[in-house]
């Protein structure tokens, strides 16, 4: 179900959530190399491969894979930093991810960013980011290029409920909308920001019903049901590319893991997390996809599994960064001329 | 007649910590503690677990997350008569709350003329393994340049105890530096009204070759430098733990340099404008014709902290970078 | 006219303003003592006794006035760097705070603020700030403080709509309405930030507004009319001070001086400042009143210059602060034991 | 053969500023500035006046008073491909800023492997004259301290027109520091092709007895102190304009020692961990054995501003300060 907010009031209005040309079968593919990629993460940072701070989406996939799939490539994309499945849908290579992850020259950003850091300029995946809401205004800037230089292009930004309550959040949200600029705000509510539940942090829990205080519109859709995803998406999107202006897409969703590996998730029940299991994005389309075709959803299993674990060899065969290149790429040059000028 | 102290318990960094919140907490009802996720997570690095039940959510506050407003608030507080302790959970979050620290709390006493003060203590802390550039600094002596603030960095559970009961006993902002990789260090800790006065530093070692001038972190890698350069060469080395950054203890800077000599500076921070900086231009204010060598300074590269394990090591100083230097400066 | 605003959805109810009890007389007396401390403080400062910045609130005195007289002596206030009118309102002798502005030791601030930081903690004056939006979330706390010490007393903190559009504006609102904590949001809107105007800086100008983003009650009144600033400030305090948490009192007003005594206007036409000067809230109170009775009027006039140059006069008189207290009330003590302890 | 360049103006800091952003704006149609009142207000301190109605709004933005979406916007704004001058009013103001200055603007070209950078001008103002305490304050030692910044102040119009030019061209992000009290200071400036690459410190005046080093507004002043300690006191000073404090141009401070053999760096901000602890850092790393007196900081006392004038005449160094200094090293 799909509730449009209006601008001036929040008031909220159901949308047909119409989607009947979705192709579940890339859907499940997307959704499922996104989660396999992050067990086998937690694998390896379970045996030492991976270190320093690993945020996985495990029960978020539709968002991103749905989301995604909406997008354009000249869209310009940000997220947070639990950023795998973004980058995935985005069509970064998961073995250069993986390689990220294991600190290894070949990774994404070179080994210097890691899980929290996968970006690929190339794909106009502008990067993860770890300072809570610190992304948000940068996607005001590249809107702001975007209307400026390609009409047409929309920059999305993707960030927790829990980073609506920072400052960053306001100043992004009220620029956006008073330079009118094309910046679809992609909520990912997962109902926690590390053990606080989002009712504990904010007056008003709900992300889009905030879009009002800025005249934006806002979509909420259910983020573990792809096919709302992709509908909410589209609504928005469509607002947003005509050039009317930014607006608020909210997916409620849940994440099965702890906020980080670090988290021992004294906050929640385990009976919690069980039943939110029923609701489980990946294994709901797996589901309804073989009572259509259980070969095709064996063989799309296989061929992600295959991409998934030759991700893991490519990551462990290459070499890590040379010390020797310790500080490149701090300023193209220190005496601020432009690269090749003499 | 003396008084009976009780006997110094053994303990850890973290747990000297959270003995002190709770004693302090338990004298003083005026005492709350705010920050992201104290409470029903426990702290992200586990120093305020079990403070929510024994206190309450009154008193033990999760906030939002909003950095500026935990220290706004907190100062506010302070002003209305309480005495909070602010957790930014790491010192990289500080930036973002900024402007409460330096133009607010930092300010009030004296832009006001006086009138009132910002009892607040704002913990924050320092670390880094693979946390990549974003989650990895330290900012010591950006606090350190600001007056209005005391800075204070403990490098053992006794100073850990002594140092944050005298910053919640007190009546400034406080910013106390913890370290993410030494809260499970273990050392002795005495009573419970043991205080550590700012702006006393703590002879670690003494010895007669030369300084190490250390603080939080980087006071056990000196230890462990002056025990390699003990062994394997010979020369004896003096160990000086700042544990405050503001005030800075110039005197027993000097008084260490006349004994030695020569002076290296460990910190984990960029070395350009840092706090190896201040001791040398310091040093050589107060005790120039004491110097037999210059200064040195044993610091990170100046890089933004890189995620890949050889880069991170290759980036932090290491025991190694402290001998080196000490040897270069003997030879 | 007084709008009441629903803390769900922002739709506006107009309230009656019943003040049939209000002193009048007292409110002539309370803006005009505003008005003539400014315009001597302009002079003074074009004379080059008074320094720095300089922020008149001329035109916009019955906001200060009014809303003060609603509050108790108890309840905690903070404002902005525009602050002259609330601190006189607030029982701060005009004498001292005339002397804050010369820079002398007698100043409220003992010459160390000047005229952006008045504050006398004696009173609960807990001074100007002059950061944009930095004294909302120190409001916030004291608040916190109020809520657990003293039941009954609240904060109010002034601020321009300017502010409103800064990340301190939301933090501090967010954290006021999940802690239910009593405090006024006490907005005074004069339709510019320096040289913009409000509508180019939010895309929801009306502060008010963006009340139920916090799922806060909001009111708005007419600023220029002194019989609406007292009405909406006793609805919203008596909603404060029950308990049930923050509210946001947007008070429309106008500036008839520039800025700072540094601003060129480019920015407005003479015209509109002159078409506003029909709602001077002074005048319009005086021209009331000599209706009733201009003997009084004439007597409250005198009084007020009288006091008001006799401020002047303690201001000359006073010594500069020693220099050699300079570095005096940093830190209570360096050692940052308490005072008194040896 | 040598083009003929044309010859050069006089003009003030203030116009060599705006001249700079209108010939760049006119040159590069991705050149966008943005700021507080830089438009219809015509710019806090005059320097865009007119601009906007030269390139309109769209390319002349005001924005909300919000600096941390100023510079975020900004820094986004350089990553797709526009070339964003964001000016901060105020270096006060940079506090609210400095997560997106030091967290996001320096860090992206590592962080990401060198894959793009923030090409992103940050202009901000130091002064005072009765500002108080939260409008009188510098943070050049901060932003120095951190990799991945360029961190220029120039203290005549031709190095504010060729450092400016130089950021505007170049593909980093770049602190550039003005001076409240020192844009009506008139100079010659050269055509409008002139660079000055950063990391270049300038000799503005030779002599052989001392080197005074200072940047941005103490700059005049030390050129004072070199006159009257020339025409009181026999004194031959030499004067050093930093210009550029990351990178620092430590090959200059050696040379300029190495023949004066004493140093005095002047500084406007609080003493402690500030410019000039670099300064003598460096100096004694780099050339103990050719220093005869330790290197002197004249700063500001370390006190929040005063407002009250005579307070503040008593914090801030001044010229008879530098005097001072020099001649206890001297004698
Ligand atoms: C400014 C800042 N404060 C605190 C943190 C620590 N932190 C990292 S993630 C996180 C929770 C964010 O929650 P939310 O935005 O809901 O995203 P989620 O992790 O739930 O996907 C916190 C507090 C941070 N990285 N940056
Ligand atoms: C963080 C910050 N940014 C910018 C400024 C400069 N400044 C001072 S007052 C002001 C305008 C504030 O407008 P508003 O809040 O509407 O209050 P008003 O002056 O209209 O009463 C600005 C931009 C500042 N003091 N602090
Ligand atoms: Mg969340
Ligand atoms: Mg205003």
């Amino acid at each position: 179900m799909v509730l449009a907010l209006s601008p001036l009031t929040a008031a909220p209005n159901v949308v047909p959530a119409a989607v009947s040309d979705l192709d579940l079968w890339d859907m499940y593919r997307a959704m499922l190399r996104v989660r396999r990629f992050e067990e086998l993460a937690g694998q390896h940072y379970a045996a030492g491969k991976v270190g320093g701070f690993l945020h996985l989406g495990i029960g978020e996939e539709a968002v991103c894979a749905g989301a995604s799939s909406v997008l354009k490539p000249h869209d310009h994309l940000l997220t947070h930093y639990r950023d795998h499945g973004w980058a995935l849908a985005r069509g970064l290579e998961p073995d250069r991810c993986m390689a990220e992850l294991f600190g290894k020259s070949t990774g994404v950003s070179g080994g210097r960013g890691g899980s929290m850091h996968f970006a690929d300029a190339s794909k106009r995946m502008w990067g993860g980011y770890a300072i809570v809401g610190g992304h948000l205004t940068l996607a005001t800037g590249l809107a702001w290029a975007a209307k400026v230089q390609e009409p047409g292009t929309i920059a999305c930004v993707v960030f927790g409920e829990g980073a609506s309550n920072i400052g960053e959040f306001h100043e992004a949200a009220n620029l956006a909308a008073t330079w009118n600029l094309p910046i679809l705000f992609l909520c990912e509510n997962n109902g926690f920001g590390m053990g606080t539940r989002s009712a504990r942090a904010a007056a008003v829990p709900d992300v889009a019903r905030r879009a009002a205080a800025y005249g934006m519109p806002a979509w909420q859709v259910d983020g573990m049901d792809v096919r709302d995803v992709v509908a909410g998406t589209r609504e928005a999107l469509a607002f947003v590319r005509s050039g009317e202006g930014p607006a608020i897409l909210e997916a409620h969703t849940y994440r099965f893991r702890g906020h980080s590996m670090a988290d021992p998730e004294l906050y929640r029940d385990k009976q919690e997390v069980e039943a939110m299991r029923s609701r489980d994005p990946v294994v709901n389309v797996a589901t309804e996809l073989r009572a259509i075709d259980t070969a095709r959803v064996d063989a799309i299993t296989a061929e992600v599994e295959a991409e998934m674990q030759a991700a893991v060899a490519f990551a462990e065969a290459s070499p890590f960064p040379d010390v020797s290149t310790l500080e490149d790429g701090i300023v193209a040059r220190p005496d601020g001329l432009t690269r090749g000028v003499r | 007649m003396a008084t009976l102290a009780a006997p110094p318990r053994t303990t850890t960094i973290r747990d000297a910590i959270r003995d002190t919140l709770r004693g302090e907490m338990q004298r003083d009802s005026r005492v709350v503690l705010l920050g992201e996720d104290i409470g029903a997570y426990g702290g992200s690095y586990a120093v305020t677990r079990g403070l929510v039940d024994e206190f309450g959510s009154d008193r033990v506050r999760d906030t939002p997350i909003a950095e500026s407003a935990i220290v706004g608030a907190a100062v506010g507080a302070a002003m209305g008569g309480l005495r909070p302790v602010a957790e930014l959970m790491t010192t990289n979050f500080a930036l973002v709350a900024i402007d409460q620290i330096v133009n607010h709390a930092a300010k009030l006493r004296h832009m006001f003329g006086d009138q009132f003060g910002a009892p607040v203590v704002i913990r924050m802390v320092n670390g880094w393994g693979q946390l990549a550039a974003t989650h990895s600094q330290s900012f010591d002596a950006w606090f350190a340049h600001v007056p209005g603030l005391h800075v204070v960095a403990p490098s053992t559970p006794a100073d850990a105890a002594g140092l944050l009961r005298n910053a919640m006993r007190g009546e400034d902002p406080v910013i106390f530096i913890e370290h993410s990789r030494q809260y499970s260090q273990k050392g002795a800790v005495p009573d419970d009204g043991h205080l550590v006065p700012f702006g006393k530093a703590r002879t670690v070692r003494s010895g007669r070759d030369v300084t190490l001038v250390a603080y939080s972190y980087t006071v056990p890698m000196a230890e462990a430098a002056a025990d390699r350069l003990a062994a394997e060469h010979g020369i004896d080395a003096e160990v000086l733990d700042l544990r405050s950054l503001r005030p800075l203890d110039r005197d027993a800077l000097v008084d260490s340099v006349r004994r030695t000599h020569r002076v290296v500076c460990v910190e984990e921070s960029w070395r350009s404008f840092g706090v190896g900086a201040e001791v040398s231009a310091t040093l050589q204010e107060l005790a120039f014709d004491e110097l037999d060598a210059p200064v040195q300074r044993v610091a990170a590269r100046e890089v933004p902290m890189p995620y890949s394990k050889p880069l991170e090591a290759a980036c932090l100083p290491g025991i190694d970078d402290i001998v080196a230097a000490v040897r270069a400066q003997i030879s």
